[in-house]
């Protein structure tokens, strides 16, 4: 067994000094009738070598998104990341550290973690950010129960157009600690939601609102308004944003959020067919005791030297217990490192020139599709600026299309009514990144036209 | 071995004490990227309403990527790692992490795969995924398998909501009342079980431990007469490294009371192939597979706390899940009426799954079998070594690993267990888990794992015996430790009463 | 920046100064690896004639996985590296090696091809050979180019070779009499140029040093009328980092002599868009792909030294080399009369090659003049900052490196070369190159490279001054040095008077 | 530019420093007539992104092994090599270091090669050991280069049995110092050369014997005798060895060769085309002063710990100058580092039971050709015991049928008259590794039988 380094005569010499007789001996204490009696019901173990032969029959049936092309989005994005990133997330150091207890030896995590704030925190225009979440779904989720115990509500009104697996997971955690779930949905021709009805449906006993900046339809909301809303009756205000979008987009810091969470995915993060990516959170400094999940400050050591630790841990499980702030213990920590590598490798005009150009990419994506007959604009009409994905209608069912677009090596998106029934059978989300050439572009609109011929 | 010389001047040295931020590296109009595609973009930026546009660009760092790179090589060397040390981290599981796992993980067709492609395009993932979720059935004894958690206590709250809707069925078939809301947790327990307890909308009851490290049984009892039972959670072996004996009665008492067994896998690399928590009378459970299947812990994670369950709580499992249809085609269920949702945005971390189901693949049952015994016997092995000189918290047979208490040590030399976890820093190993279970005094946990030879072991059972020496023979040396990391000693009092958490380069308004 | 704290005690501390070997480690039974198939070894044994059948397994190491890993990555750790720091090493080219590199040259189909691939199936392959094959034409200024040779040296070798087979050619068509067999080389020229010259069957005219750090123009005239001219070696800008202004009439005194001119290119990285060897009067040059180009050097190689020549040289070329036909399909010449045959297995160090395929592709004609303007701009920059307290060996404009010299403080202050260079160690930099070229008095080469930055070079400036002040202040703790490094000065001597080349283990009789 | 860090205002700062006003001052030492005028003739620089789509476009033209089956060898083998070794080449420390000149800050590169010389030593019984060489082919030559001037002679006799390549490098540089090059061929029916017909061109103007084994058809030549017969004469008898035979061979030190030398691709390196790879040479302590490259020696530093150093520089190029052993300078000393990890990880036994396995594969592969109605056995014929590889004699021109059993996603071979042409159009040389699996060969099988219908 190559990972156990035992032999027979480790074994035994060690059972000597043991003074038992039999590995046998050791699980005594596991009542006779508990014990498994026979094997588990899996195969034997295999060399590396056929390891290897079995992963790469599975990625044979598996489509190799470096050879065919996708125009997939809704929360997951097949953005470039740089090899930088991988190298250094690779590290052995990085890599194989356990959570930073122990200050002395996990410098190297602690700063990066602690930079990963900073950027964090640049990016949002808020004083405070923790370590990491799970993703961004999770992410909302504890805004909202941050909420709920920093307000002392338990309502919280939503945007219907915050994606459907986001919401999915809202649901599913809110109710839990029972928080009633108030959504809003848009006019969808618009695609987005107006002021008003949000306005309409807030009061004192809000604990939070929520909204997603740009939002699953690729557009973007008045936030500063729906902000302002929800400040006005004492609601939090909690955007999920875009990290790529904040290089264009007003920092929601900036306008008063008092919340924001998001997805790291588009920061250097591989889909991997939907994870590990990381969430992250920023706040008001009002909220930081509230936090959930790690957050390292800065300090010194008897030398006076600067250094970095774990802070403000009496909000957590491991202190705290059943008055933690959140469960969360094991976070995404290697995901954030590589989301600050890729933050750092963009930089302010880096991030910024990306932005821009996941506008131009889906405004060309789109504009392209629409001169395909009987295709029709989505929510948001055919001008509005759109972030990196938009909706269009399809004269056909959109899987029947990205069925047969498939044939041209090539994924058309996302057949939108899975996420909102409501849009109708005919709707394709479509998702164009930086790495998506003219080419690509043309090729999916000759896709979808034979596709619907 | 005798020491290194000393430092005799001012120069900061190949190890410098501290390095600076990449805000400290930054410079106006440096950068490392550069885009693929050439737009106009005060152009795009016009199309966007005023109120909607960044005003100033946000204050990230301008560096070129020979700085990027080198300061982060920098920094990762000034990290403890499994790859670099011996990592005893008590409950943590720190085995080595296979690197042909990495590899497998980033292969293109895994790695840049869209969770939301089409199923005839992704057979192979959704057939790996689906292989996962049986050996995580065969390893638990349970077949019902969700991977979407992303960590353990990640798959407790899911746990404590499949136990909340099993209830809530029950209520709905008049079967009972009202839903339940008292669950059983004993006293040394990981932080974690509470905690997620609260946040699932339910009660803890803690249970004190017996003479023997297990669960108190008669408390037990009183509890399940005294209140509304929904569940209760255990880890067994627990933290103390002990196997409860008395599990069945234990679980039994619970099931009687109308309660559900939850089971927190964090322990389970102990006993694979030798019993199964399904066998023991759990409904539910998680596996941490960042510890029992060796994923590395990427200092804080990724991990993955897939949960498995009883047949009769497969209904409520989270989606998305990978069902396999007799035509041995692979296909994705997104919608299943009494299911309590999901808990992760698509189908959990994939990209650790995959290194879990190679851990499988490689090991196999023989192999799972024999890691778990080459843990315990290291665990024993090691504790025999050091049992004369820290008692251990409760001196019996261990599993995988076991805590000693130093309230002795520091009552004869003052030396604390941070003490002497400080000071085994200066050997080159990372500490034991200082002060959990919260149950013993001056607690360090010792869990060496199976990937670790005999020498490291009898090297660090010598370190720690010369540590319990020195602490008689000179104690201001051990609580004055460390002496060779890159920073001494830090004033975490200070940063608590002061957060500095942000880069003072972000706030400056330039 | 203060000094870190002593050691205060006898724990080998976290950065011991000694690893045991790989050897040490070792167990009998232990293993890292399985074999895919299973056969049966003794039967297969068994059909080997007995005294070609090995009696003993060889003595490797015995080690699992997580031992090896580990043993690997600490050693790792006892290195400097340009991703870890500065490493100003003169002459060696010491820039940052971008990432993307390594992941191109991993591609399964650039890493996995066989050198025998029908060129049908290595079309990809065989183009961007032939794209670099341009490139480093248009570098050089010569046209006809091989990738075989494997590093500098052997592209020396090979070079000298062509120059042998033209002359041949010359006494064949009766231009000449006999084969000369002198060769020019500058006694600033590197080590391999001489040894080359040697191996090559040839004879090393050694050429002085003028005042202004160029070649002695006289002595050139002298030497060519005085042997039987095979040809000259230079290096320009030469190994002083100074460009001889007078090379056309050093480069036509040869040519009227009958020689050829060799270029060696180690240094083409500082003239790189300015101007090229072959417009210099050059016939044949060698390009280090690792330096100029920056692939990453391995602790010593592998690199390439691909050949540029002159269009009537072009037919002597060593093989394979990559062709294109006017349809655009790549194919591979394996026979021509004339050539000189061949200098490695097949292509040369491809894997080396792909990396400053991806240069080229990264930096294009803009980028390649600009890296060579920056590393010029960086080494005047820091000879301005360090020419007043080490005086440089000629005091000009320098080009990429530039030379100082410690003679006077050594007079001074009794601190060679050599102290500096260790104590530039404690400030966390790796040293310039010492002693070379021979003719300077105590040596130290500095070459920063472009892709360092201004404050790096400020900071090393500063450190440099801090060691000349410190010479005169202390010069005990200059000559002592280094002291923060996991070992101290190692003993050379011994080694030289009783090698230990091989580890005990290994001889031991088991 | 994304490596070159200085912005415009360095330059400009820096500019000011030196006391010049332009870049272009700097250059001034260029005479003018020199200078290039105009730009290189070469495209603009691109992005990261755009690097790779290139790449990824050449490497689409590119046959791809992990999924072509391939049974090419004579020289470069498509062995397993365990993600263990990459993931320790790769570490900047390892990678990224020059040859380790300054021993306090190269400790972990020095310690390697300590180690790399030990595990040579190892498999060749011999008591010293170089730090690599360029490749197979050049070791052979160095040996040669060192036989001459330990010998005073200029005479070599050398098996017409070795690989064509080696062959080809070993005239190139031995003309260059004018040594004659004496080749004995071998009965092509036998495939292995004469002790007899070696013996008789043996004599005191003999300054090596140069040996293959197993010999480039896979065969095993009768190496001890043929040492024997060297030494007999005082010629230095130069064994060329594949390093992965030697857990079942017996090794060259065992029976008394001078000098052993050979390619480590065998041990953990991608074939990339050739190379790098890494030559190795061992050799009897007689020669020690003698050899090219590098050696690292163990020592201590002045607290008497344990230290390694580069030794025995006088004989380098860098002290000698003219009079060095060799002009090597740049090794290929990463290419060692993974075969000392490749060694490490097979250890004894896993390199005895791969050793096997060659024997075992090759022979399965002859088997089933066989059985193709008219192939033929090759030298050696149906039953000699090959290592690896082995040739087979077509009816057809093996070109042709390489070329379609290509069809059949297959390399069958090399056709082996490009390196003996003395074997004719049909011969063709067949490789099969521990990779090719039992249906890999069936699947070899049915591919000429069609291709020869
Ligand atoms: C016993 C126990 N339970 C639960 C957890 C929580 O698991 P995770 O960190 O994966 O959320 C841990 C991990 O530290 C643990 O040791
Ligand atoms: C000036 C000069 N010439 C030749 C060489 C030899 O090149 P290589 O080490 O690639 O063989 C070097 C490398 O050190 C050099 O600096």
């Amino acid at each position: 067994m190559p990972y156990a380094p035992a032999t027979d005569d480790d074994v035994r010499a060690m059972l000597d000094a043991i003074g038992v007789a039999r590995i046998d001996d050791l699980f005594a204490d596991i009542p006779i009738d508990l014990r498994l009696d026979g094997e588990l019901d899996l195969p034997l173990g295999v060399s590396e070598p056929e390891l290897v032969r079995r992963a790469r029959e599975l990625a044979d049936r598996t489509v190799d998104l470096s050879r065919v092309t996708s125009f997939l989005g809704c929360g997951s994005y097949d953005h470039f990341v740089p090899a930088a990133v991988r190298a250094i997330v690779s590290r052995s150091e990085f890599a194989t550290a356990y959570t930073p207890y122990q200050p002395e030896l996990s410098q190297g995590t602690l700063q990066t973690i602690f930079e990963f704030q900073s950027a964090i925190a640049a990016l949002t225009e808020l004083p405070v950010a923790n370590a990491s979440l799970y993703d961004g779904a999770t992410a909302v989720a504890e805004a909202t129960y941050l909420s709920e115990q920093a307000t002392g509500r338990s309502r919280l009104v939503v945007l219907g157009t915050i994606a459907p697996q986001v919401r999915a997971v809202l649901d599913t955690y809110a109710g839990a600690y029972g928080m009633v779930v108030d959504v809003v949905e848009c006019d969808p021709a618009m695609g987005v939601v107006s002021v008003d009805s949000v306005a309409s449906r807030l009061s004192d006993d809000v604990a939070a609102l929520v909204i997603q900046q740009p939002n699953a339809f690729g557009l973007l909301e008045d936030a500063p308004a729906l902000v302002a809303a929800a400040d006005a009756v004492g609601a939090v205000p909690v955007v999920s944003a875009d990290p790529l979008s904040l290089g264009v987009l007003a920092a929601p810091g900036s306008y008063g959020a008092g919340v924001v969470v998001g997805d790291g995915q588009p920061l250097g993060i591989a889909p991997s067919a939907g994870g590990p990516t990381f969430g992250f959170m920023a706040a008001q400094e009002r909220f930081l005791r509230r936090m959930p999940g790690r957050i390292v400050g800065e300090t010194v050591d008897e030398d006076g030297h600067r250094g970095y630790v774990l802070t403000l841990q009496t909000r957590e499980q491991h202190i705290r217990r059943e008055k933690a702030t959140s469960n969360i213990c094991t976070n995404q920590a290697l995901c954030a490192l590589a989301g600050l590598v890729q933050m750092t490798w963009l930089g302010p005009e880096g991030i910024r020139e990306l932005g821009a150009i996941q506008f131009e990419r889906a405004a060309a994506a789109r504009e392209r599709l629409l001169r395909v007959p009987g295709v029709l604009p989505g929510p948001g009409g055919a001008d509005a600026p759109v972030f990196r994905e938009f909706v269009v209608h399809l004269p056909k069912p959109a899987s029947d299309v990205v069925d047969r677009a498939f044939d041209h090596e090539l994924i058309a998106g996302w057949p939108a009514a899975q996420g909102w029934p409501e849009l109708g059978d005919g709707a394709l989300l479509v998702a164009a990144t930086e790495l998506r050439t003219d080419d690509d572009i043309e090729r999916l609109g000759v896709a979808v036209e034979e596709a619907l011929r | 071995m005798t020491a290194a010389p000393a430092r005799t001047t001012a120069a900061p040295g190949l190890h410098p004490p501290s390095e600076p931020t990449i805000f400290d590296r930054s410079r106006p109009g440096r950068r490392s990227s550069r885009v693929p595609i050439d737009v106009d973009v005060d152009a795009i930026m016009s199309t966007i309403p005023d109120a909607l546009r960044r005003a100033r660009p946000p204050r990230l760092p301008e560096v070129a990527e020979p700085t990027l790179v080198r300061h982060f090589v920098r920094l990762s060397q000034r990290n403890h790692s499994i790859d670099s040390g011996f990592y005893p981290l008590g409950s943590c599981t720190m085995k080595y992490n296979p690197k042909v796992h990495d590899e497998i993980a980033a292969m293109p067709e895994f790695a840049r795969l869209h969770p939301l492609t089409p199923p005839r395009a992704a057979q192979g993932m959704l057939a790996l995924l689906h292989e996962l979720q049986h050996a995580i059935g065969e390893l638990s004894g349970l077949p019902a398998v969700t991977l979407q958690p992303a960590a353990g206590a990640h798959g407790e709250f899911t746990g404590l909501l499949l136990m909340r809707a099993w209830h809530r069925e029950r209520v709905a078939r008049g079967e009972i009342a009202e839903e339940p809301r008292s669950v059983l947790v004993p006293d040394t327990a990981h932080g974690t079980n509470p905690a997620t307890v609260r946040m699932a909308g339910l009660r803890t009851v803690s249970i004190p431990t017996d003479a023997r490290g297990g669960m108190d049984l008669d408390a037990v009892r009183d509890a399940c007469a005294a209140h509304d039972i929904a569940g209760l959670m255990l880890t067994n072996p627990n933290t103390l490294g002990v196997f409860d004996e008395r599990i069945a009665a234990i679980t039994s008492t619970v099931r009687d009371a109308g309660g559900l067994l939850y089971y927190d896998g964090a322990n389970l690399n102990a006993i694979m192939g030798r019993t199964r928590p399904g066998d023991m009378g759990f409904d539910i459970v998680h596996v941490n597979v960042h510890k029992t299947l060796s994923t590395p812990h990427g200092g804080g994670g990724p991990g993955a706390g897939p949960v498995a369950v009883a047949e009769r709580l497969a209904h409520l499992l989270p989606l998305p899940r990978v069902v396999r249809h007799e035509d041995g085609r692979y296909d994705v269920v997104t919608h299943v009426d009494d299911s309590i949702g999901s808990v992760s945005r698509f189908f959990g971390n994939v990209g650790v799954l995959v290194r879990a189901w190679a851990y499988v693949v490689t090991h196999g049952r023989d192999g799972l079998r024999r890691a778990s015994d080459i843990a315990v016997l290291n665990a024993n092995y090691l504790l025999a070594q050091l049992r004369d000189v820290l008692p251990p918290a409760f001196d019996r047979t261990c599993m995988h690993e076991f805590v000693l208490s130093a309230g002795q040590l520091k009552r004869d030399t003052g030396v604390r267990a941070i003490d002497v976890a400080k000071r085994i820093m200066d050997h080159g190993y990372h500490p034991p888990t200082m002060y959990f279970p919260l149950l013993v005094d001056e607690a360090l946990m010792i869990e060496p794992t199976e990937t670790e030879t005999r020498e490291t072991l009898d090297a660090f059972a010598a370190a720690m015996r010369a540590i319990v020496a020195e602490a008689h023979a000179d104690s201001q040396t051990v609580c004055s430790a460390p002496h060779t990391t890159p920073v001494r000693r830090l004033d975490e009092a200070r940063s608590a009463r002061h957060p500095v958490l942000v880069d003072g380069f972000v706030l400056a308004s330039d």
